[in-house]
């Protein structure tokens, strides 16, 4: 039987690794966003298991705002690194460091 | 009499001020007058005092006139105490002074700080009254200070000359030692009494138990207090170790030379010892120790002026010796000896300084015996006043010298003891000494061919110059028949001295029995054949004797262990500045702790490298860390 | 074990992997491709949780729309495909790091007794798309509000963050030519605006 | 009688020096001003001094208003003899200052001109305070108008003098808040009578007092906190030295006697040694130190230092004194002594510091080494300076004697080594002063200026009121002592009253 | 009922409404290009128009609204006031460097009024969705904003540096969320802290909180969490930056505050020490970073995470409930910082660019009045009497030493004279050091009187400051 704990600790394990993708990745860019999204679709996956497990349907009105607002971050996300491709033309991490210190 | 009282230091202080800050409107003359005039006044005063003192018998003069400090149980007043002893040592102050301004006008009427030096003399007087005055031992101190300062100013007088104002610091400092330790031992009887004034001390002297008290460095507290005196004593009174500054002082006007370091100030530290005599009284160690310095002071210092070529010089060292003999004195409690030894002291030494004055005004401030000679028909006043004075400091029979150094030598004798004995010996020689030295500057100076160019430009100064000589000439050869005032003069709360006198005539045969006179003719003789005659001996250039001549001419040394002592203290310092303030605190820690902050800053600034994977890999560290303790706090 | 038991293993395994991977390619189209798979195995997921509403919009919304984007952003910009270049001492360092995250979470959760707040799973008779459209749009139409408003934000930034305003062609515009004056062509500075 | 009296005077200079801040037109107007405004504050103060009434033994003059209940901090102002006298004392030196200051030429004269007034005003404040919170704000927004006056109008190397000087002593104060506040936090109240009566163990009073000290030591300064006021000195200008030399260093000095001593006695007591020892080192070792600086200012500046350690010395006696003689006179001799000490410095040092202030202004050099026989160029400087130099080696008849004998004198009651350490100063203190007039006043002229360039009437002016104040002071203390006695008593009961 | 508590609701929330339209009417206006003028004085008027309304509607009791979503009471109005007042100061001051940088378009004001409806949303926020939005909506304008100056190659890698770290920090603070939303089965934070006041806090419930105030501590830039903030606050344009560094702040505190207040988490001992632990460490590193910078905004920067510390430490002090002292530091902190950066657009406001803290040498000379507003801000930042940012600091260690946290006291007071380092050599640089420095306008009265708002507040609070005590104190206990 596929009991709570299932689900939450295979949507931490999903967080887990979207946040080491995050500071794995030197070089791509784009792959920091899709981490992002995997990071935010644990997150629902959570809410959904609370959701569902509890019964109760606000969890997933949650998500779904979650949805809309991963989009647009995304969205935006690409835009500035539209905008960051034009200044340095280039988008590896490795090469963002002006600031510091 | 309590205005009276009053009015001697008031008037002195006036004429200071007056003096000192008057605009250019006064001129040197007048105010050379006015000062002086103010000082007779005050000289007049004085001697209706002692008139009085001496009119009634035992009256003794206490009051204080204004309240210094008053916290709670603290109370220091600006007072008088005059006694017989007061009240001749008044007198002899104001006198000398008077003698002194009189001079000076003459003296220093070349010179264009001529207001100020006067200014100055009478501020000294002022001074000296209040250390004379004083019913208290702050009182005592102020005067005690001030005197020093004036010192300090007059010596430096001449501000171009670098050797004056060597000389004048140096004087300072030496006496700032000695100030050290006077106001060290008067806290010590502060704390013993709580009280600075005489007679609370002397009252309480016997409700105190000494045999409780603290004892320090294997002293007992009242030898200790005494002692610390007793070295605020010895710098003022130019006693060895502390009597380098003396000789330097010369580098002042010779008027000053005469008042302040023969006759007046020099024996403040005499009469301190005298005033506090029953104290003194009762701490053997210090009194033995007074002796021993003293004692070594008379005869060491005078061989120094055996080989001293500078005519004041000579007499800055006879100085020092003869105030050894006063020391040595207060050494075997002989206070009013030692006091009469003071009195006649002052007289013929002020005449020979002054005397010295007047020869080196004909000569146009030479001052080096070596350039003189045969002034005797030259300058024949000066000369016989010379004389007078040599005579009376030798001790030659019947001047004033005489009595008082014979009396000092018969008490010596008289006092039983080991040390008083051996001290007996060295002040015979001491005598001796004396004599070659004294004699030898008479001849030297007056005698002989002179040796310094044209004889023919040199004259007798004028009457202002004589006036004071002749009156000093009289008073040293006269003043030695008080002596029986001296012997019975009580000291405040000490009363008399039992005293081994049986009369003028008796005295004087049997001074002039005594060894003292072998001493005088042994010397009379040598000087005589080595200076006058100038005959060469073999024996006087023996390796030996140059030896100990070379010796004697280092001044022992002294004079270097100064030197010395200053430039280590400066080396120390710029060590302490350089390395332990500068270095270590300031350097190490007030800037070095804030140097390594910064660093540290720097260090962590160039850590963080700008990379967006380092930081969220903090982040996400962090929040592992944080996860991490909590956990193992919970588990 | 019953057939959902198997589903969930398979399905989570499936996401597990793929993100794995996702993480560690150096592909970016690939990458995105795998994302596609991702979001499809969540669908699935979810769908066994009776999200029924939010599964579709996953699919439509996510895959769509969002990963399209990032493929147009992909081919936008035409990137050259490098090595990732982490030291191996770091990827060490990291992926420990991650773990023990992991491990530390994890320990919460299973010691968790989620038994109290689990309730009798009931079936709504409406749907799941009623259930949620209900609550949006009565007690929760003032957050729906504002969804709009950052949906706005986004296309606002979007455009104003790309748009280019540099002037491309070299047409003479006569009105603006005739309307300049000295003034507007030459201006003096005084030393002090300097 | 004016009521609010404190409050005048402590906010009619700030706010001046506010306005003077924004008028910057007529130079000759500016001056008056100035001036004026100094001169309305002495008066006010001498007014003060009038209507004291020296035998009560409560704060008078008091002034009380809540300011913020909330946190327990009243505006709450009063004054005892001894913070009348450091009034007066300020708003003398800062009336002299300002006449001094009539004779520079400088730039951003108004808002030179402003800082004094302000800081003026503020250490006003700090002598007047009641209130802990309000003591210390007054005592640390003084670090303001002095850092401005050292960083804009100093030497060549100000900033750092100035850099180090605030931040020396706001780490000081910043202790100081600490320490408030844990009082605070055990008694509810800032209030000075409070604090008076409050009692700590002995852990927390030893705290509370190293605490403190620490603070105040710095401002002083103690040894070896010392560092950083020869720089301070070096750097500032003349008027600001006189007044960091004059004032600052006594706002320290009032807080261990307003804050520490009655506060924390026990504390005080069980680690008065290490203080005495550090007194003793400021006397002997700082006062070393001093004789071979080749810059006048540091000079003085270290002799300042070895002056504070008097006063320090004579405040950590009185509890070895209270043990052995267990005498409420033997502390408040010692104390006294300490105070004296505080009044005269105020007047020496500024004296010293205007000469060579002075002396700068013509030679430009403050080096020892470049000057020598000032004494032939310009004579009325020369005999100041000679008799302030004087002063300062604690010549009787000079102010400076009256402390040093008190606190020598006492000394020797706690201990024969103390009295014998803290008397050397009569020889170093000869040795410093007397080369420095040695190598500067006698001599040779060195640089020949060929100008007349003694001083002008104002200066003659200043220099001989500076000189009378400090032979009154020396002549008749009994006045200062008088004022003052009650006070003391007062703080000594405390003291004694806690032990 | 649901249509009229909403048409009530909508009424009271006005002031938040006549933003968002004349928001997106400045961005329509923005387009047209007789009407561009007008963008900065419509956006005034906004909120003016805002804040009046918001008088108009001052709730006389606690309100909520739209469902429980909104909550309105004395405390969200009175940090509002706040935010309308610090962002009119930002707006006025940044309109001439605005210009000069080609920023001045519509949509850029647009998108400042977003964020600033955001964090509004924030602080009245009773619902843990409508907290995610608006923190979402602040979060995506303020990226855009920052990514909006094209003019400068610093702002796109400032732009994505927050992007990326401020959605790694909302995913954590959304992990958090979901657990909560697990244990508590409710999205409201009034029920969840009535579920924590009556459930055992479990192991999991704490961490769901811990993971959303590392959330918070990363909005309020506590260090570990900190590294964003000096890259965003160099790469952004300075009206930004000035936002960033204030309004969130304020926002994130009240939501610190609703979530903390009365909730029995408060009493946990390793939850509340996570304040204290987080608060000394970013006073010690901030004000070690700092001592190091070479470049204002990044200094300003770091004294701003040790500030943040400090309010971690007014926090923690805050255990039983007595959040006055942070919200004082909170208020106190806003505005010396708004008046800095104000400052310095001010500043910087013609083509000379204020970049590097050398770049401050001799600016007494040209602009006397402004360096001395400068100073005083600066001391009020480094809490140094006369200052109002005295009493903050004052009541922090206050409140840490009534705790017998001395040797904490100490340290931290400590830190802050480290601290002072650095403002004095902003004020050494201005005073002390001659410079050429005539780059700058001298005119423009209006911003100068402007500026001179702050500084004065900051002197006028510090002489009288019972009233501001006593209306935080009764607000907030």
């Amino acid at each position: 039987m596929i009991t709570m704990t299932h689900y939450l600790v295979f949507s931490l394990l999903l967080f887990c690794i979207s946040i080491a993708g995050i500071f794995i990745n030197r070089k791509n860019i784009l792959l920091l966003l899709m981490s992002i999204e995997l990071m935010l679709l644990s997150v629902n996956t959570n809410f959904i298991v609370f959701s569902h497990f509890s019964n109760d349907i606000t969890g997933q009105v949650f998500v779904f705002f979650i949805l809309a607002v991963a989009a647009a971050e995304s969205a935006i996300g690409l835009a500035i690194i539209v905008a960051l491709y034009r200044v340095k033309n280039s988008i590896e991490i490795n090469l963002i460091n002006k600031l510091k210190g | 009499m309590e205005l009276l009282l009053l009015f001697i230091p008031l008037l002195l202080l006036t004429s200071s001020l007056i003096v000192g800050l008057s605009s250019n409107n006064l001129g040197k003359i007048s105010a050379g007058i006015l000062s002086s005039t103010l000082v007779f006044v005050a000289l007049i005063f004085s001697s209706i005092i002692l008139f009085n003192i001496y009119k009634h018998e035992d009256q003794i003069l206490y009051e204080n006139f204004y309240n210094w400090i008053s916290i709670s149980s603290l109370e220091i007043g600006i007072g008088y105490l005059i006694d017989k002893f007061s009240a001749v040592m008044l007198f002899v102050v104001l006198l000398i002074s008077f003698v002194v301004h009189v001079y000076s006008i003459s003296y220093m009427s070349e010179e264009k700080d001529f207001k100020r030096f006067f200014s100055y003399i009478a501020l000294f007087t002022f001074s000296m009254i209040l250390l004379v005055m004083s019913n208290n031992l702050i009182q005592l101190f102020i005067g005690w200070e001030g005197v020093g300062l004036v010192s300090y100013l007059l010596i430096g007088f001449f501000y171009k000359k670098e050797s004056a104002i060597k000389a004048n610091l140096k004087a300072f400092l030496i006496n700032r030692i000695g100030d050290m330790f006077f106001i060290l031992g008067i806290a010590m009887i502060y704390a013993l009494f709580d009280s600075f004034d005489y007679r609370t001390i002397f009252i309480n002297i016997n409700k105190v138990d000494f045999e409780n008290l603290d004892s320090y460095f294997g002293l007992s507290y009242l030898d200790l207090s005494c002692l610390f005196l007793f070295i605020g004593a010895m710098a003022k009174s130019a006693q060895i170790p502390l009597h380098v500054w003396l000789p330097d002082s010369m580098e002042g006007p010779t008027p000053i030379s005469a008042l302040i370091h023969a006759a007046t100030m020099v024996t403040a530290g005499i009469f301190m010892v005298g005033r506090l005599s029953p104290l003194f009284e009762l701490t053997d160690f210090t009194n033995s120790f007074i002796l021993i310095i003293g004692s070594s002071t008379a005869l060491f210092m005078g061989l120094i002026a055996i080989y001293e070529n500078d005519i004041k010089r000579v007499i800055a060292y006879s100085t020092i010796s003869q105030l050894g003999y006063m020391v040595a004195a207060l050494g075997i409690s002989a206070y009013t000896v030692s006091f009469f030894h003071l009195f006649t002291h002052a007289f013929f030494k002020a005449l020979l300084f002054l005397c010295a004055g007047s020869i080196i005004m004909s000569l146009h401030h030479n001052q080096d015996i070596t350039k003189m000679g045969g002034l005797r028909s030259k300058l024949p006043v000066t000369y016989i006043c010379f004389l007078i004075g040599t005579l009376s400091i030798i001790g030659f029979p019947l001047t004033s010298g005489f009595f008082s150094k014979d009396l000092i030598l018969e008490v010596m004798l008289d006092n039983n003891s080991t040390i008083s004995f051996v001290s007996y010996n060295m002040l015979l020689i001491g005598a001796l000494v004396t004599v070659i030295y004294s004699l030898r500057l008479l001849f030297i100076v007056f005698h002989g061919d002179f040796r310094g160019g044209k004889l023919s430009s040199i004259k007798e100064q004028s009457m202002i110059i004589l006036l004071p000589l002749i009156l000093l000439a009289i008073f040293s050869l006269f003043s030695g028949y008080l002596i029986k005032t001296f012997v019975d003069m009580p000291i405040y709360f000490y009363g008399l001295k039992d005293i081994h006198y049986e009369g003028m005539l008796p005295f004087i045969s049997h001074g002039i029995l005594s060894p003292a006179s072998i001493a005088l003719i042994t010397g009379f003789f040598a000087a005589k054949i080595l200076y006058k005659d100038e005959r060469k001996f073999k024996m006087l250039n023996s390796a030996i004797t140059i030896k100990l001549k070379s010796f004697i001419q280092t001044k022992y040394k002294f004079d270097e262990l100064f030197i010395y002592s200053s430039n280590k203290t400066k080396k120390i310092s710029s060590l302490l500045a350089s390395k332990f303030d500068i270095g270590l605190i300031d350097g190490f820690i007030v800037n070095g702790l804030p140097k390594k902050i910064n660093k540290l800053s720097q260090i962590l600034k160039s850590l963080s490298s700008g990379y967006l994977y380092h930081y969220a890999f903090l982040f996400v560290f962090s929040i592992v860390v944080i996860f991490g303790i909590i956990l193992a706090r919970i588990l | 074990m019953d057939i959902l038991s198997i589903l969930f293993y398979l399905v989570a395994s499936v996401i597990i992997l793929s993100s794995i991977a996702l993480i560690v390619v150096n592909n970016t189209v690939h990458a995105a491709l795998l994302l596609v798979l991702i979001f499809f195995n969540s669908a699935i997921l979810w769908l066994m949780l009776q999200a029924e509403f939010l599964a579709i919009v996953l699919v439509l919304v996510y895959v769509g729309a969002v990963l399209v984007l990032f493929l147009f952003v992909i081919m936008l910009l035409d990137i050259q495909v490098k090595k990732n270049i982490s030291k191996k001492m770091y990827l060490l360092f990291s992926v420990f790091i991650s773990l023990i995250m992991f491990i530390e979470l994890y320990m919460v959760i299973f010691y968790h007794d989620f038994a109290s707040i689990q309730k009798e799973i009931t079936i709504s008779e409406l749907g799941n798309t009623y259930d949620i459209g209900l609550s949006l749009f009565t007690n929760y139409i003032f957050s729906f509000e504002v969804t709009a408003f950052i949906l706005l934000v986004a296309i606002i930034a979007a455009i104003a963050i790309n748009l280019n305003v540099k002037q491309r062609s070299l047409k003479q515009n006569p009105g603006k030519q005739v309307l300049e004056s000295k003034e507007s062509r030459l201006k003096i500075l005084k030393d002090e605006e300097l | 009688m004016i009521s609010n009296i404190l409050s005048l005077l402590i906010w009619v200079p700030i706010l001046s020096g506010i306005i003077l801040y924004f008028y910057n037109r007529n130079e000759k107007i500016l001056n008056i001003y100035n001036v004026l405004i100094n001169f309305f504050v002495l008066a006010l103060s001498i007014y003060l001094l009038i209507n004291f009434k020296q035998d009560v033994e409560a704060f008078q003059f008091i002034e009380k208003y809540n300011w913020i209940n909330t946190l327990n901090i009243q505006y709450f102002l009063g004054v005892d003899g001894i913070s009348t006298l450091l009034i007066i004392l300020n708003t003398i030196i800062f009336f002299i200052v300002s006449i001094y200051n009539l004779n520079l030429k400088i730039d951003k004269r108004n808002q030179y001109y402003a800082s004094f007034l302000i800081a003026n005003g503020l250490t006003i404040g700090v002598f007047s305070s009641l209130d802990a919170i309000l003591f210390y704000i007054f005592f640390e927004a003084l670090l303001i108008p002095m850092f401005l006056i050292i960083g804009i109008w100093g030497g060549a190397n100000r900033i750092y003098a100035s850099i180090k000087f605030f931040i020396y002593t706001f780490f000081g104060s910043v202790l100081l808040l600490i320490s408030f506040l844990y009082i605070n936090s055990k008694i509810s109240s800032f209030d000075i009578n409070y604090l008076y009566d409050a009692n700590f163990t002995l852990v927390e009073q030893e705290w509370l007092f190293i605490a403190m000290a620490i603070a105040f030591a710095i401002k002083i300064p103690m040894f070896p906190f010392h560092t950083w006021l020869p720089d301070a000195h070096v750097q500032a200008p003349t008027s600001g030295s006189v007044v960091l030399a004059a004032i600052l260093l006594k706002v320290g000095a009032y807080g261990f006697i307003r804050y520490v001593l009655p506060v924390v006695p026990i504390g005080a007591m069980s680690l008065d040694i290490y203080f005495i020892i550090l007194s003793l080192i400021a006397i002997a070792y700082v006062g070393l130190i001093a004789i071979t600086q080749n810059d006048m200012k540091k000079l003085i500046a270290y002799s300042s230092i070895s002056h504070m350690g008097f006063v320090t010395l004579g405040f950590f006696i009185i509890f070895q004194l209270f043990e052995k003689t267990s005498n409420v006179d033997d502390l408040i001799i010692s104390l006294s002594g300490s105070l004296y000490q505080i009044i005269s410095h105020g007047f020496v040092s500024a004296s010293l510091f205007i000469c060579v202030g002075s002396i700068y202004d013509r030679y430009k050099t403050k080096k020892i080494s470049d000057l020598s026989g000032l004494l032939n160029q310009m004579p009325v400087y020369s005999w100041f300076f000679l008799f302030f130099a004087l002063a300062n080696c604690g010549l009787p008849g000079t102010s400076s004697f009256v402390g040093e004998l008190l606190i020598i004198i006492s000394s020797f009651k706690a201990n024969f080594i103390y009295a014998f350490i803290s008397s050397s100063t009569l020889i170093i203190s000869a040795f410093y002063s007397l080369w420095l007039v040695k190598r500067v006043i006698y001599g040779e002229i060195k640089i020949d200026l060929d100008k007349n360039i003694d001083a002008n009437n104002l200066e003659k002016l200043i220099l001989f009121t500076l000189a009378l104040i400090i032979i009154i002071l020396g002549i008749y203390p009994d006045f200062i002592m008088n004022f003052m006695n009650t006070s003391l008593r007062h703080i000594s009961e405390t003291i004694i009253f806690k032990l | 009922m649901i249509i009229q508590n909403t048409i009530t609701s909508l009424f009271h929330f006005m002031p938040e409404i006549i933003l968002s339209i004349s928001s997106m009417v400045i961005l329509l206006i923005g387009t047209l290009e007789f009407l561009k003028k007008y963008v900065f004085q419509l956006t005034i008027l906004s909120i003016l128009l805002a804040s009046s309304f918001s008088y108009m509607v001052y709730p006389e009791t606690a309100l909520s609204l739209f469902n429980a979503s909104i909550v309105k009471n004395d405390i969200t109005e009175f940090f509002k006031y706040i935010c309308y007042f610090i962002f009119l100061i930002q707006v006025l001051i940044s309109r001439k460097y605005l210009n000069i940088r080609k920023l001045d378009s519509g949509e850029f004001y647009s998108l400042l009024i977003f964020a600033l409806i955001g964090c509004l949303i924030i602080i009245s926020a009773d619902n843990l969705i409508v907290l995610f939005l608006g923190i979402e909506l602040s979060s995506l304008s303020l990226y855009s904003l920052i990514a909006l100056d094209k003019s400068n190659s610093l702002s796109s890698e400032a732009a994505i540096k927050y992007f990326v770290l401020s959605i790694i920090a909302s995913a954590i603070m959304l992990f958090g969320f979901s657990y909560l939303y697990g244990l508590t089965n409710s999205l409201s934070i009034s029920e969840i802290i009535v579920f924590s006041n009556t459930n055992e806090i479990s192991n999991l419930y704490l961490f769901s909180y811990i993971l959303i105030f590392i959330g918070v501590a990363f909005k309020f830039a506590v260090a570990p969490f900190h590294m964003w903030l000096p890259d965003v606050y160099e790469g952004s344009p300075l009206p930004v930056t000035n936002f960033i560094s204030s309004i969130p702040k304020i926002a994130f505190f009240v939501l610190a505050y609703k979530f903390l207040d009365g909730n029995n988490i408060m009493q946990i001992d390793n939850f509340h020490n996570i304040f204290l632990f987080l608060g000394i460490f970013s006073v010690i590193v901030g004000n070690l970073y700092a001592l190091a910078q070479k470049k204002i905004m990044r200094l300003i920067a770091y004294s701003g995470v040790a500030n943040s510390g400090f309010i971690f430490l007014a926090l923690y002090a805050a255990i039983e409930y007595n959040f006055s002292v942070s919200a004082f530091y909170v208020a106190s902190y806003s505005f010396a910082t708004v008046s800095l950066i104000s400052l310095v657009t001010y500043i910087s406001s013609k083509k000379y660019n204020l970049v590097y803290i050398k770049d401050f040498k001799g600016l007494s000379a040209s602009l006397g009045f402004i360096s001395v507003l400068f100073m005083v801000t600066l001391l009020s930042t480094a809490g140094i009497p006369l200052t109002v940012g005295f009493y903050a600091k004052y009541l922090v260690i206050d409140s840490l030493i009534s705790k017998d946290l001395i040797l904490v006291a100490t340290l931290v007071i400590l830190m802050t004279v480290v601290g002072l380092y650095y403002y004095l050599r902003i004020i050494w640089f201005m005073f002390f050091e001659p410079g050429i420095n005539s780059l700058v306008n001298r005119g423009d009265k209006l911003s100068v009187l402007i500026l001179s708002f702050i500084p004065a507040i900051i002197i006028m609070v510090f002489l009288f400051p019972e009233p501001i005590f006593k209306y935080i104190f009764n607000i907030l206990t």
